[in-house]
């Protein structure tokens, strides 16, 4: 029986002293972390792509919250519902945001475009272009070393068969990544929606696109006459598409149908470029 | 003055904490991913397990033992030494912000964790004096340490190996963390305890 | 008297097919494709249209940025094109295609004759400016920078690089050889502009016809001829400085840190061309090499000759070919394209046969340390490149000094995994530049 | 994925190959490496056979199978290229093999092998990425595993008179004596009862150095295995420095305090060359893969191993150490390298920091 | 059906030692042997199950700031009643249990069920998930527990199982043979759950049409 109270007494003395010096030290010592940057962080898709341009979500997230000038509408993955989040809690304006996915410009497959080399070395694309540009014989197109598929972490992006990658457009959250790491710019980040898209990089000469490539750009400027509302131009022997324009007015792309070498098409995620163009033909 | 010494060796690399012991492998595991805070954490560990260890023996031999409440060590053990880290984490946080950079994220995780709570329940089994308890704490914690920093150098080694898929992780965590025990086994009977 | 760096390799220096082979003069093609990006920073300016007739010398291409070189036209004839082609540095650049009229016919009072004794140095920085001299041992620097450092420098030791280290090149040798004269005058101009009283000459001694040569000539000039031990990469400009004066250049810095500027002897010679005769740098001594060349041969080519036209010149092939290298095998670049041409930095052509290529795959590294050290910038090869494989190519830069590396490729040569670690410290560095672009540019 | 010979592919006569510079290569290669190691430790592994008769011959064959079957397999099995052919395999059977006692029961050393390939070597991805040494992986795994067999030794055929016509006469013979190791003698019964055993310690130190005593299959020929490792020196494939400073390092410190009359007592020159500490020191603690890089960091490694088999050897329950001081070198050998690293070329003031 | 699925996360899909890696000290300290794992298992269960109960019942009581320490307190009493009662009726298993039995204390198993379910849930729910994650960890103890006396001792429970012709390597039931073998073991559940998700995905593949 002395034992249970002398039990009960040392577990209540233990516990107000510690009690006492918790809540002492509590109010004395402790230190104040703004605990939004901690919501914020949660909200984040945690990708730590990078797309935002901050090392990582926790850095965007403290950015966000400390800096009253960083907008809410920075991290791409998380789209419009991820800005909505992070501007109520930072009491800032989101502002909509322009949905864009990964867009590959070029269309030179193993089967159309020459390789003129024997590239032996790292399977990378930065690696093979610092050698006198790789061993593709078009000098603007994919290399095909799948450098943007290794880095893009939504798993958005694949290496087709004929060496050329293709984005599926319900994955892509339009980060960039894939962007920056491609030696030949051949990435662009585009609206989701737009009809017309020019599948080619390459600001040669029409002659020699030609000898390179059977599915480049010559730049015959056809695709520009067509095109009623003047979305198109070229630019050094290089269709470019304003996608602007071509998303708010145009409904019946009368451009694709004239392009002689079909490199004015729609992508569409699951099909092989060269494929596609087949069936396009034949239908 | 061997005594002690021999004390200490053996609790360091003898009976090694994590490899013939078996605690505070949660902290061995989860830590050693990152070389920097595994060293931090070693430090850390050193640090509390010892001053935790002082302050369980007082507690033991002055308030427990003599109301004859040597039962419910283990229950004033845990409170005792979260009690103690808390509030040592709030000094380090308020006092030495550069510490607690260092390893001060660290101090909370060991708070409830075997490898602390350990060390004084080895002490109250072997009935140690105040400074054999403090030498035994010292030990284990640098054997905890040594372990740790070394495991997370070579598990640092191994992010650059071509390890099966289906082992990457913890599986070949463990796999390492068994033949470091093997490598350890080679002080077995070294110290006659 | 020869001295030692640490490190390196010595490989068979396989020089004996050219080394005895006099200069030839080739005929010039029938078109010339003439790039205007033949020198590093930017690329130059095309200041001839299409269908313009050029003479031998005149100038077709003005630099963008004044940091670069002109180019000149190699020989007289119609500018029939500008367009994209081949070029053995970048890949393709913007050429201007010439095409000969057969005359070789020199601008009219382009050539002159001087006296360099007669010139102050800012004159003759400025010649060497306009007749678009760069470095010719292959690094393809403009010359009239690295002759003109910053005031605060202070250059006390000029050295001449004879070294000639790469495996079958003998272009400089062959130069040594044929024009010792010009080589010591350029010397002399180049000492006269940086105002040094200390020179150099370092050769291998695996070159003794040219040591003893240059030995005799050097004779009662301010020229000192060092002889150096044969050990790949002993022609590096840091390598060179070290051997020679024992100064290490720190990392980071450049030789005129340590107050020496390095030229070579090619390089020489056409800067004694330009500022006596005022002839621009036009053509080049190629040495065109390789187990495939059925007539191995020392060229003087034109810039813009294609390099099929120099093969057919010395007899075609004998077999199959598995790589065409532009520069020597340690350190050139394998080129794509048979239609590239001779640039100003194209010291040889160098050929591989498909037997020869023995493409091994590459294994893990075993971590032997053999590249450690071969190492002559005592770096760590072998964790460069493991780095580099898994994506970390931030670590090595500030970690492993990954930017000290002068990829001479010792590591490669003694690795017995087959690793290209100069493949993957050239991919960190790409990489690392492409970040670096991208937070310059801002974009993200 | 290759691309397809198709017409826009043939249209040029030759494909030139693109790589990036150098384009040359010395002869050297990891299999060329590892098949000469494997050559030089044949004449110790051959003097075994004499010594020890056909069983001996038979564990190592086993344990080569072994690592060769254990390691196809799992290549197999991970569809990697198969590389038994390298060397690496049957070096690491025939080093496990030569740390095993002669005559051990048939499935210790199968199993020995598969700890040694499966567990040490492929499961962190093959050759050049392994962290312990998978030899001796294998030792210390089954003499945990079964320490009574791993302490049974077979008497040596040779003898005490060095009677090799009489050995190799007898070499498929079978023999249910055994003896000691010097090492164990020496730990049980003392140093005099040990040179008794031999006869004299000039006879001891000779029956040392060429191996005609009891210990495991590959260790007690000293002599053989020096000049294995002579001719590696010579070859460059390991720097002299490690053996020297591991063998040196044992050497000293068993003098000072191996002796039971005090301070620079003990005999050395049995310590240096008796168990396996020729062996590991040259073939062990040379490892290119799970040793440090720099010769600095090596020559570190080698006195780490001499002092761990020192304090395991005279004060551990083990009689021998080179196994555990080997292993546990290997787990600091990220350490060394981490700290140990060559100074770069015009090296400013300032220490590089790491990370 | 709700509180099954309860019960059954635990023992797979969340099971505490292979997927959550929690608790790892007794997965390998006490599972040379089946026994030994066994009881420690049920020990595990009984203190996880009462604690969930406890903790569930007072859970809108507990001021959130300080539900930490009166967690461990919970904990700490429930175990000290364990230890007491295996004391007197199981006098060897708690002598081989030894210290790790007192450190079921800290066990970060315990304290994360009662955080993440037992404050947030019902009694009975959370007594069910209680019960189910102390299954969880008793399986995977005697998973081990299994493994390491069969191939290191050749018995089962204390029982010969395989003949004398079985030289079992004693390595197994040491240190480092526990370590490997669990990391085995959950490398082998790895590689099954790849082997699920190749499989569902080539499905998909054929089923879909993307590439």
């Amino acid at each position: 029986m002395l034992t249970a109270i002398y039990a009960i007494l040392v577990m209540i003395g233990l516990g107000m002293m510690f009690g006492l010096l918790i809540s002492f030290a509590n109010k004395k010592w402790s230190v104040e972390v703004d605990p939004r940057i901690h919501e914020v962080d949660e909200v984040l898709p945690k990708g730590q792509c990078g797309g935002c341009g901050y090392p990582g979500c926790m850095a965007y997230a403290e950015a966000v919250v400390m800096n009253p000038n960083v907008p809410p509408n920075l991290c791409t993955p998380g789209k419009d519902a991820v800005a909505k989040q992070v501007a109520e809690i930072t009491g800032k304006k989101a502002e909509a945001m322009e949905t864009v996915i990964a867009f590959v410009r070029c269309a030179g497959t193993y089967e159309k475009a020459i390789r003129t080399g024997e590239y032996k070395g790292v399977k990378d694309c930065v690696s093979a272009n610092i050698l006198v540009g790789g061993d593709k014989g078009c000098t603007y197109g994919c290399l095909g070393y799948g450098t943007c598929v290794k880095v893009c972490m939504f798993d958005a992006m694949k290496m087709s068969p004929e060496g050329i990658p293709v984005v599926n457009p319900d994955k892509c959250t339009g980060c960039g990544k894939c962007a920056t790491v491609c030696p030949r710019t051949i990435i662009t980040l585009t609206p989701p929606g737009v009809m017309v898209k020019v599948n080619c990089n390459s600001h040669d000469k029409g002659a020699i696109v030609r000898k390179h490539c059977k599915a480049g750009c010559i730049g015959c400027g056809m695709c520009s006459k067509d095109c009623p509302y003047g979305a198109i131009v070229i630019d050094n022997f290089l269709a470019v598409v304003d996608s602007k324009i071509c998303l708010e007015k145009c409904s019946d792309p009368v451009c694709l149908t004239r392009c002689p070498t079909k490199v004015i098409r729609p992508a569409i995620w699951g099909v092989v470029p060269g494929k596609e163009l087949r069936e396009e033909i034949k239908a | 003055m061997s005594e002690y010494f021999l004390l200490f060796m053996g609790a360091a690399i003898v009976n090694n904490f994590v490899l013939t012991r078996y605690l505070g492998l949660c902290i061995f595991f989860g830590v050693s991913k990152n070389f920097h805070a595994s060293s931090s954490m070693g430090l850390a560990i050193i640090s509390i397990m010892t001053m935790s260890s002082m302050l369980t023996w007082t507690i033991e031999h002055f308030i427990l033992l003599p109301l004859g409440l040597y039962f419910l060590k283990t229950i004033v053990f845990v409170v005792v030494i979260a009690v103690f880290v808390q509030i040592l984490e709030m000094v380090i946080k308020k006092f030495m912000p550069t510490l607690y950079n260092v390893w001060g994220i660290y101090l909370l995780l060991v708070a409830t964790n075997c490898v602390i709570l350990g060390v004084p329940l080895i002490n109250a089994e072997a009935n140690y004096n105040f400074l054999k308890s403090t030498v035994n704490a010292l030990g284990s914690g640098t054997g905890f340490a040594i372990a740790l920093i070394l495991f997370a150098s070579l598990r640092e080694k191994l992010q650059f190996s071509d390890v099966p898929k289906s082992i990457e992780g913890l599986g070949i965590a463990f796999i390492l963390a068994g033949m470091l025990a093997l490598a350890f086994q080679g002080f077995s009977g070294m110290i006659p305890l | 008297m020869f001295r030692k760096i640490k490190g390196g390799v010595h490989p068979h220096d396989e020089k004996q097919s050219t080394e005895d082979k006099k200069i030839e003069f080739m005929p010039i093609p029938q078109k010339l494709f003439v790039p205007v990006h033949q020198h590093i920073g930017q690329a130059s300016i095309p200041v001839v249209a299409v269908g313009d007739m050029v003479k031998k010398g005149q100038l077709i291409a003005e630099t963008a940025d004044g940091r670069g070189t002109p180019v000149h036209a190699p020989t007289s004839g119609k500018v029939t094109e500008l367009g994209n082609y081949p070029n053995p540095i970048y890949g393709s650049s913007l050429c201007v295609v010439i095409e000969s009229d057969g005359l070789d016919e020199w601008q009219e009072n382009l050539l002159t004759t001087r006296n360099y004794e007669n010139l102050t140095p800012e004159e003759m920085i400025d010649i060497i400016f306009k007749n678009g001299i760069v470095g010719m041992g292959g690094a393809a620097f403009p010359t009239h920078i690295k002759l003109a450092p910053p005031k605060d420098r202070h250059i006390d030791t000029l050295i001449v690089n004879g070294a000639e280290c790469e495996p079958y090149l003998t272009s400089d040798h062959r130069t040594m050889m044929e024009y010792p004269d010009d080589v010591i005058k350029g010397t002399l101009i180049a000492m006269k502009i940086l105002g040094v009283s200390k020179c150099y000459l370092g050769i291998e001694i695996n070159k003794p016809k040219a040591i003893a040569l240059m030995l005799e000539k050097c004779k009662g000039t301010p020229i000192e001829v060092v002889e150096l031990e044969t050990r790949y990469p002993q022609g590096a400009e840091k390598m060179m400085i070290l051997a020679i004066t024992g100064k290490e250049v720190p990392s980071g810095k450049l030789p005129m840190d340590v107050g020496c500027v390095v030229q070579n002897v090619g390089s020489l010679k056409a800067v004694a061309d330009a500022v006596e005769k005022n002839i621009p740098l036009i053509e080049r001594i190629v040495t065109v090499a390789g187990k495939t060349v059925k007539d191995p041969k020392n060229v003087m080519a034109k810039l813009g000759t294609p390099f099929s036209e120099l093969f057919k010149y010395c007899g075609g092939f004998t077999g199959k070919n598995g790589k065409l290298i532009m520069g020597g095998p340690m350190m050139g670049q394998a080129q794509v394209n048979i239609e590239a041409v001779i640039v100003k930095a194209t010291s040889g052509i160098v050929t591989i046969s498909e037997k020869d290529v023995d493409y091994v795959p590459e294994r893990a590294c075993i971590r032997c340390g053999r590249c450690i050290e071969a190492c002559t910038m005592h770096l760590m090869p072998s964790t460069l490149s493991i780095l580099s494989e898994k994506g970390q190519h931030q670590t090595a830069q500030t970690d492993y000094n990954l930017m000290d590396c002068v990829e001479c490729g010792c590591c490669y040569y003694v690795c017995p995994s087959r690793r290209n670690i100069v493949h993957y410290i050239r991919q960190s560095k790409a990489k690392n530049a492409m970040v670096r672009n991208a937070i310059k540019t801002g974009s993200k | 994925m290759e691309p397809k010979e198709t017409t826009a592919n043939i249209q040029k006569p030759e494909k030139l190959v693109i790589t990036s510079s150098p384009h040359i290569h010395d002869t050297e290669s990891v299999t060329k490496i590892m098949w000469i190691v494997n050559l030089t430790l044949l004449p110790a592994a051959i003097f075994s056979v004499i010594n020890f008769g056909i069983p001996a011959l038979v564990t190592m064959l086993l344990c080569i199978a072994g690592s060769i079957a254990c390691e196809a397999a799992i290549q197999y099995w991970r569809k990697k290229e198969i590389t038994v052919s390298d060397g690496s395999a049957v070096l690491t059977g025939l080093l496990l093999a030569m740390c095993l006692p002669p005559g051990i029961a048939w499935f210790v050393p199968l199993i020995g092998a598969f700890a040694a390939i499966a567990i040490a070597k492929h499961t962190m991805g093959g050759l050049g990425y392994n962290v312990f040494n998978p030899a001796h992986i294998g030792r210390a795994f089954i003499m945990a595993s079964y320490p009574v067999a791993m302490t049974t030794w077979a008497v040596s055929r040779i003898g005490n008179n060095g009677d090799f016509a009489g050995a190799i006469s007898k070499i498929g013979t079978l023999d249910a004596v055994t003896a000691a190791t010097p090492l164990g003698i020496l730990k049980q019964q003392g140093y005099d009862a040990l040179v008794s055993s031999f006869g004299g310690q000039m006879e001891m130190y000779q029956a040392l150095l060429i191996g005609n005593r009891g210990g495991s299959l590959g260790e007690t020929s000293s002599i053989l295995l020096i000049l294995g490792g002579l001719v590696l020196i010579a070859k460059k494939y390991i720097k002299w420095q490690v053996p020297v400073a591991m063998i040196g390092t044992v050497g000293i410190l068993t003098w000072a305090f191996g002796g039971k009359a005090g301070l620079f007592t003990g005999d050395p020159i049995l310590h240096m060359l008796s168990g396996g500490l020729i062996i590991g020191a040259f073939f062990m603690a040379t490892d290119m893969v799970t040793t440090p890089m720099t010769t600095k960091g090596q020559i570190i490694f080698g006195i780490g191993c001499g002092l761990i088999t020192v304090l395991i050897r005279l004060y551990g329950g083990y009689p021998e150490g080179v196994c555990y001081s080997i292993l546990l070198m290997n787990a600091v050998t990220p350490l060394i390298d981490r700290y140990i690293f060559p100074v770069k070329f015009g090296a400013l003031p300032e220490p590089v920091k790491r990370s | 059906m709700n509180l099954w699925k309860e019960f059954t996360k635990g023992l797979i899909d969340e099971n505490p030692i292979f997927r959550l890696a929690l608790s790892l000290c007794p997965a390998l300290a006490v599972t040379s042997n089946v026994y030994n794992a066994l009881g420690m298992g049920l020990t595990v269960m009984f203190v996880i199950t009462c604690n969930n109960m406890i903790v569930s019942t007072f859970r809108n009581v507990i001021h959130p700031k300080v539900r930490v320490p009166v967690y461990i307190i919970s904990i700490a009493t429930i175990v000290t009643v364990a230890m007491l009662t295996l004391e007197a009726f199981f006098p060897i298993l708690f002598k081989e249990l030894g210290i790790y039995l007192a450190l079921v204390v800290v066990f970060a198993i315990i304290l994360a069920r009662a955080e993440v379910f037992a404050a947030k849930n019902k009694v009975i729910p959370s007594m069910i998930d209680g019960l189910g994650m102390g299954a969880g960890f008793t399986l995977g103890m005697l998973v081990i527990g299994t493994i390491r006396e069969m191939i290191g001792n050749g018995s089962f429970m204390g029982y010969q199982i395989l003949g004398s012709w079985y030289q079992p390597p004693l390595i197994v039931i040491l240190a480092p043979g526990g370590f490997i073998v669990i990391g085995f073991i959950i490398g082998f559940m790895n590689l099954s759950e790849e082997r699920k998700k190749q499989k569902k995905e080539k499905s998909e593949i054929a089923a879909g049409g993307t590439i």
